[in-house]
């Protein structure tokens, strides 16, 4: 009896390592400086990681379905200017859907890349890292965009609104999240994903369409980071080229602490909202306390490999691996 | 016979300052008949730009521009263009002095004055304000580790407390360049100090990124202050959300660069140091000044 | 005992089909498009090209025995960074002031001692926490970064040596002493994956760890000691390079993983583990090398290198699968 | 008497929800070849990892001769003379056949050096031993799995072992290669070794072991002399029961049609095959390993383009461009390879039983998972698959479930033709009955099946009519009455019909 109780333990322990590492993280944090858990700082640091987390939504397709993408901080840039760009030229009605159709064109090139010429993921999004970084540049023709009028417009609701008291980007990661959530959990879509990171050739001997599931999960992951462009130029109603610049490791990050395996087949979307805020949280709590950037770096840097050590440790019911 | 003019920029694309910068060059020199341009950029990369000297050198150009990514790392690459017998012009931020014997001319900003000058902007404003002796500042500075930001980030610490000795610097924090890190960083700071009467940061994209938290916040009174007016900080200026900054045109700089190499190539005598002046620029005087064009 | 050369040379053989449609890219368009008299295939500016890929082909070396392993390394570029602090500051220490010029292999052994424990030190979170290596490198790719600035703050550190600056850009048989370093490195990495039991071990692990395991293999030490070369590796790479330069920006370094990595995986590595060759790795490193100044040469923009760079890694992508496609009998899965 | 050189003695192991090994005792004389059977799931593989110190158990000991011994690594089992060659493939498939052999303990000169002059020799000589086509430089993923198992047991012949353990080694071997297997196992015995043998096919136990011992559930059912036992005395410790071995469902109406194949050829992997098969019927392919048979099946599940011929359904001719093509036409198949073709190892049972069927399991806009339970159930009583739920891991089955599993999830497709490639591979003897009877019962109902078997006994039970091909052509076509295993061994080797004798 005795075993069973502790075998319970561990499973909860298992399940739940990543948010237990995360409330560890609060709890601390919120020692140091009370202001922490204030509900003005919590609203704040949500809403400032709901751009990165909507994309690590996204990503967390690609992750599962066995690929990587490092393009989607590049692609957060070129969504941004390019709403901006033509807010003012044909207006936000069109600006919109005109930006969501060119990001998506960008993720199913990649998705065909990746998904039907099998390419390697790592490389082709390196390369497209590179690729519209100077798509950008050639559209902005470097300057910084901005739109002329900043009060007049309703443009601003998607970063700068409110609804119920609460930030509207807070609202768009919550809804997308439970909603891509529900798709990836309870769908025969997500579970095709799963089955084709975890072992895609007996995917296709199951009949799963491979090359199209991976196609999607590229559609996908620009679709939400043509939202969270939107979310950005929204919420400073003008952009640099570089305002995605590097965000694509942060998301990778946020996904690999949520526990999603590189290798594919394994990760939930509920785990990844975890990681995102777990990210969001050091940043802020660190900054409270008053700490240099440099620490944060090395902060950070502990508290990915405790929080990934602890959900892994959790799972095998051992501290160190048993690896000779 | 035309002048081959060979320029390794620092790092094109991080900021829309450079990239203006970029194409102003390539225009002036397309301008000028005599002149022959190679535009490369370094990507930030001090080991790429070393490349790049040595590639303009086996090339064979008549002189090389170069916007060091590192003050010092480059300079026994500059020697090596010095030793080709090709003149050297540094351009928008001074190579260490160790590296003076090699080249011609630097041409550019004085990012020390600039930052000194923000300082005094911030102090005339708390001084008008009356709350000179009481104002606290945070600072947002430029990426960690490039020389503009470094030297900015000195004239302005070492300056303030020389105007106005009782206004403290309560936090300092980097913003990479970036309008959304440093609103977010502007953020954090409006959560954990009640009273913040001033921001400086290390150019206007910094600026408006910590204008954007304090809008958000619903915190009024701060006064901002920039370096490197951009045209969303003059927008602000114009708006009244946005005390100050300082005048500094990516034009002027790329042109400036390019007529000392060719005034160098033409045999003619040129000022070793060759600031060109980057004024004050505050909602008071921003009349006198066109809006930036990045 | 290597497996069939043959399906292996033209895996390889991608990448050195691509060096040459590059070489003949920009020596017809460098006719048209440079300001230079000179070709682009001069001898000179071959030679030159060789030294400059020693930055990142140091490093890439170490990273195709760790990426055949079965691991990656992205904190290299901050390990990097870190060694060539390490390596001008201690220059200025006063405890070896007395030394005169002998403090230059002190502060080599120096720096390069702190990168091997630097990598060592991955190595060793990555076997006793079972942490997967990407989590683990990209976790000290901030650590790193983040020790840099705690140490020398924002900063660059400088220490112009001339002694080392000429032993740095002195010439013997007419290459760069970087060329030299990046030779030799290849050589010893080539002799260790392809000669030695450590290398096919390595082979062995990142093919199949579970089997490794099963028969007997120390992975964990192995794993270690594969971080700890390539740390050296990365320091090995900043003392040459900053001999010559004399000066490190904290920000040194940033994205040389990603550039490594690259160029290892152009070469032929699998992403994987268990395939790849320090040969097709040196070709993935000149590729890409060649790329960079051959759009220089051509005198394009930084939107358009931005985008072509891109595009030709994917095109390069595009030409090794159709180098390899075994035609129709072919599984489709 | 001597002393034995392996004993184990009340072993327990419990992996979470699972009492896999539940006080497990036996011992190994030298010299003896001592049989370790049960049903899949047992506890067979989990007990010889604990002897190769893959697993910890969480009680009892194990001793060698006199001493008792703790395995807390498999270098440490190896250091004790204890080699373990593996039921699932433990080989690294980029490197070659010699490093294979000898992973772990390469040959060593100076500075590191490989020795490979010393290994190539070394390989050589145990190769030939093997009898077995390749040579040492081959790499081993270019090898057949009959092959590579081959390089497994070549493992066996490395070092000087004290006790040797194959678990199930011939379940992908071919007869030619059992023989090779047998007499290496007879050259060990004669050096003293001991030798314990996983399997599941009876008429090797009774030709080869000296003991058996029984497993069930994780239990020990004790131990017998082999002469002085027979099969269903064994099976009736394994299972509990006596095992019906009749061929029910015996002979029922041919329908039409289902599938007909002309002169369909894949570039070098066969040629010109034709052949059709009916509703109701049941028909066997054989052959040598290698004769093409497993690519015949994939061009049908539309993994292949053919370079020529017509597959008709139904009599209309079909273009089968994906698996998902030919499930759509009613076409299922039970791969080759469970771990690499068959199953998602990270997934739970059930998700993989009903992958196929996503698509149409349906509610609303989700996946039914009320149905896909019951789905799992169904075929979890019918095919006797031993989990604790269906959300186990397929990963953590053993053998003989996952196989289930597999078999399970096209047989829920309910299909029109369905192709089983060696079907009960590593199934124990009573599953393996089930699932012939299973097989038969499916073509009563109208089913086309086509079974891929290298096992003679199987094909001659379960088949109406036996395809028997050599090197990629259809040698000859048998129906049940005129099939006998001597002629069919003629034609799987290349002889034609009337040339022999
Ligand atoms: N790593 C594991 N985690 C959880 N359960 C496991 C694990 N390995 C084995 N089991 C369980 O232990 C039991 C015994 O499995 P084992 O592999 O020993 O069976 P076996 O007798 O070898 O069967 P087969 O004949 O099918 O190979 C099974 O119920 C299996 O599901
Ligand atoms: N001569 C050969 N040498 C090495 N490998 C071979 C040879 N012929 C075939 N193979 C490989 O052996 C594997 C099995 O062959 P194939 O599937 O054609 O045989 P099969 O008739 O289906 O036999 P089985 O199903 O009994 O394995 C294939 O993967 C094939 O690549
Ligand atoms: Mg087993
Ligand atoms: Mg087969």
């Amino acid at each position: 009896m005795a075993t069973m109780t502790k075998q319970q333990i561990g499973g909860i322990l298992a399940r739940q390592g990543i948010l237990i590492a995360f409330a560890v993280f609060m709890i601390a944090f919120t020692f140091a400086n009370p202001k922490f858990l204030s509900v003005d700082n919590v609203l704040s640091v949500v809403r400032s990681s709901a751009i990165l987390g909507v994309m690590a939504l996204g990503v967390t397709f690609v992750v599962i379905g066995g690929n990587l993408d490092l393009s989607v901080g590049s692609m957060m840039s070129f969504s941004t200017i390019v709403v901006l760009d033509l807010h003012d030229s044909i207006g936000p009605f069109l600006a919109i859907p005109a930006m969501f159709a060119m990001t998506l064109c960008l993720g199913a090139f990649i998705g065909f890349l990746v998904g039907y010429l099998r390419l390697n993921s790592l490389i082709v999004t390196l390369g497209m890292l590179s690729a519209i970084h100077g798509l950008t540049l050639t559209y902005s023709g470097g300057k910084n965009m901005d739109i002329a009028d900043k009060e007049g417009t309703w443009f601003s609701v998607f970063g700068q609104g409110t609804a119920l008291g609460i930030p509207v980007p807070i609202l768009m990661f919550i809804a997308l999240a439970a909603f891509l959530g529900i798709v990836l959990a309870k769908t025969a879509f997500g579970r095709k994903v799963y089955a084709v990171g975890g072992n895609g050739t007996a995917a296709t001997f199951s009949g799963i369409r491979r090359a199209r599931t991976v196609f999607l999960c590229y559609l996908l992951s620009s679709g939400c980071v043509a939202t969270a462009g939107l979310m950005q130029a929204s919420r400073s109603l003008g952009s640099q080229n570089t305002v995605g610049q590097g965000l694509e490791l942060g998301v990778l990050a946020a996904v690999i602490l949520g526990g999603a395996s590189l290798l594919g087949g394994s990760g939930t979307i509920f785990k990844t909202v975890i990681g995102v805020l777990i990210l969001g949280f050091i940043q802020n709590g660190l900054l409270l306390m008053g700490l240099q950037f440099y620490v944060q770096f090395v902060v950070t840097w502990v508290i990915i490999i405790l929080a990934v050590w602890l959900d892994i440790a959790a799972k095998r019911g051992k501290l160190w691996s048993p690896l000779a | 016979e035309t002048m081959k003019i060979g320029i390794t920029q620092n790092n094109v694309g991080v900021d829309s300052y450079q990239t203006t910068y970029e194409k102003a060059f390539i225009a002036a020199a397309a301008a000028n008949a005599d002149v022959e341009a190679v535009v490369l950029d370094a990507g930030g990369d001090v080991a790429r730009q070393i490349a790049q000297v040595e590639d303009l050198i086996q090339q064979g150009v008549d002189a090389i521009i170069i916007w060091p990514t590192n003050g010092e790392a480059v300079i026994p690459a500059v020697r090596k263009a010095h030793q080709a017998g090709i003149p050297v012009i540094v351009t928008n931020s001074n190579i260490a002095e160790a590296g003076f014997d090699f080249v011609k001319s630097f041409s550019g900003p004085d990012n020390v004055t600039q930052g000194a000058r923000s300082a005094e902007i911030m102090c005339e404003k708390f001084t008008a304000m009356g709350v000179e002796n009481e104002a606290k500042v945070v600072h947002i500075t430029g990426q960690p580790g490039y020389t503009t930001a470094i030297e900015r980030a000195k004239g302005f610490e070492d300056r303030l407390p020389e105007v106005c000795p009782n206004v403290t610097v309560v936090d300092t924090q980097p913003g990479d360049w970036n309008r959304e890190k440093s609103q977010q960083v502007m953020e954090a700071f409006l959560v954990k100090y009640d009273d913040i009467d001033g921001v400086y940061a290390g150019d206007d994209n910094m600026g408006v990124g910590a204008l954007n938290a304090a809008k958000a916040a619903g915190r009024e009174g701060i006064i901002f202050v920039g370096a490197t007016n951009f045209a969303v900080g003059y927008e602000a200026m114009a708006a009244g959300d946005y005390w100050g900054s300082i005048y500094q045109s990516p034009v002027d700089d790329a042109e400036a660069a390019l007529k000392t190499a060719i005034d160098v190539l033409g045999g003619k005598e040129v000022p070793f140091l060759n600031y060109f002046d980057t004024p004050k620029i505050t909602q008071d005087n921003m009349g006198d000044y066109t809006k930036p064009v990045f | 005992m290597q497996v069939n050369k043959s399906s292996n040379a033209l895996k390889s053989g991608a990448i050195w089909g691509f060096i040459v449609l590059e070489l003949i890219f920009f020596s017809i368009a460098g006719e048209f498009l440079s300001l230079s008299d000179k070709a682009f295939m001069d001898t000179e500016n071959m030679l030159l090209l060789l030294k400059q890929s020693a930055p990142i082909g140091i490093i890439a070396m170490g990273m195709t025995l760790v990426m055949v392993n079965g691991n990656i390394d992205l904190s290299v570029g901050a390990t990097f960074a870190i060694a060539a602090m390490i390596l001008l500051d201690s220059m200025t220490w006063t405890v070896f002031a007395g030394l005169g010029d002998w403090v230059i292999p002190v502060a080599w052994v120096l720096a390069l001692a702190v990168g091997t424990l630097l990598g060592a030190l991955n190595g060793l979170i990555v076997w006793k926490t079972g942490v997967d290596a990407f989590i683990v490198t990209l976790g000290s790719m901030l650590g790193f970064r983040g020790l840099v600035f705690m140490v020398n703050g924002e900063n660059p550190t400088s220490h112009l040596n001339w002694t080392l600056v000429d032993f740095a850009e002195a010439k013997f048989l007419g290459f760069a002493t970087a060329t030299w370093f990046l030779l030799a490195v290849t050589l010893v990495i080539w002799f260790i994956m392809a000669k030695t039991v450590h290398g096919r071990n390595a082979y062995a692990i990142g093919n199949n760890r579970e089997a490794a395991v099963n028969a007997g293999i120390r992975v964990g030490p192995h794993m270690v000691i594969n971080f700890a070369i390539i740390g050296f590796l990365a320091a090995l790479s900043a003392v040459v390079f900053y001999s010559e330069s004399g000066s490190v920006n904290p920000n040194d370094g940033q994205l040389y993983e990603l550039w490594v990595i690259t160029a290892v995986v152009l070469g032929g590595t699998k992403i994987t583990g268990g395939a790849g060759s320090v040969i097709g790795t040196l070709g993935g490193v000149i590729a890409i090398q060649l790329l960079r100044k051959g759009l220089g040469h051509i005198g394009a923009d930084t939107s358009t290198v931005n985008l072509v760079i891109g595009l030709i890694l994917i095109a390069v992508l595009v030409l090794d699968r159709q180098l390899n496609v075994r035609g129709k009998e072919e599984l489709k899965v | 008497m001597t002393d034995p050189v392996l004993r184990l003695e009340n072993i327990v192991k419990t992996f979470p929800g699972v009492r896999a090994l539940d006080g497990v005792s036996f011992s190994v004389m030298p010299g003896e070849v001592h049989a370790l059977m049960g049903e899949n799931g047992a506890g067979k593989s989990t007990s010889m990892k604990v002897l190769g110190g893959i697993y910890q158990p969480d009680s009892g000991d194990i001793f060698m001769g006199e001493k008792k011994v703790t395995m807390s690594g498999p270098l440490e089992a190896k250091s004790m003379g204890i080699v373990f060659i593996h039921q699932e493939l433990s080989l690294a498939e980029e490197l070659s056949v010699a490093e294979n052999i000898y992973l772990g303990e390469l040959p060593r000169k100076s500075f590191g050096r490989v020795d490979w002059a010393r290994l190539a020799d070394q390989t050589n000589a145990i190769l030939k031993k093997l009898n077995v086509s390749f040579d040492a430089k081959t790499r081993v993923g270019d090898l057949s799995i009959a092959n590579q198992q081959m390089v497994e047991i070549a493992r066996a012949l490395t070092v000087d072992a004290k006790a040797v353990i194959f678990d199930e080694p011939t379940a992908s071997l071919t007869d030619a290669e059992k023989v090779v297997l047998f007499d290496v196992i007879a050259d060990l015995k004669a050096d003293g070794v001991g030798i314990i043998y996983i399997s599941h096919r009876m008429e090797e136990i009774f030709k080869i072991t000296d003991r058996i011992s029984i497993l069930r559930d994780g239990q020990y059912q004790g131990t017998v002399v082999t002469a002085d036992t027979n099969e269903e005395a064994v099976t009736q410790m394994m299972i509990g029961r006596a095992l019906d071995l009749s061929r029910n469902a015996t002979h029922h109406d041919l329908g039409d049609v289902a599938l007909e194949v002309r002169g369909l050829s894949c570039g070098k992997l066969y040629q010109d095959v034709s052949f059709e098969v009916r509703r109701g019927e049941v028909v066997g392919f054989y052959g040598l390993i290698g004769a093409g048979r497993t690519e015949i099946a994939e061009t049908l599940f539309g993994l292949r383009d053919p370079s020529s011929g017509q597959i008709l359904l139904d009599g209309q001719e079909v273009r089968l461009h994906s698996p998902a093509d030919a499930i759509a036409r009613g076409i299922s198949l039970v791969p080759e390879d469970r771990k690499g073709q068959g199953l998602i190892l990270g997934m739970s049972c059930r998700d993989n039983m009903t992958l196929p069927q996503v698509d149409t399991l349906k509610a609303g806009p989700f996946v039914a998972e009320r149905a896909e339970i019951d789905i799992f159930d169904q075929y979890r009583a019918r095919l006797d698959i031993r989990t604790p739920s269906w959300k186990t891991q397929a990963g953590n089955l053993s053998g003989g479930n996952q196989q289930k599993i597999v078999i399970g999830k096209w047989l829920s497709m309910q299909p029109k033709v369905l192709i089983v490639d060696e079907p009960t591979r590593g199934i124990d003897v009573g599953s393996k009955s089930e699932i012939h009877k299973l097989l038969r019962e499916l073509a009563a109902q109208g089913y086309a099946v086509m079974i891929i078997s290298s096992e003679m006994p199987e094909v001659l039970h379960v088949s109406d009519r036996i395809v028997a091909m050599y090197s990629g052509r259809i040698m000859r076509t048998f129906t049940s009455d005129e099939v006998t295993e001597d002629n069919l061994i003629q034609a799987i080797s290349g002889i034609k019909s009337g040339q022999a004798a």
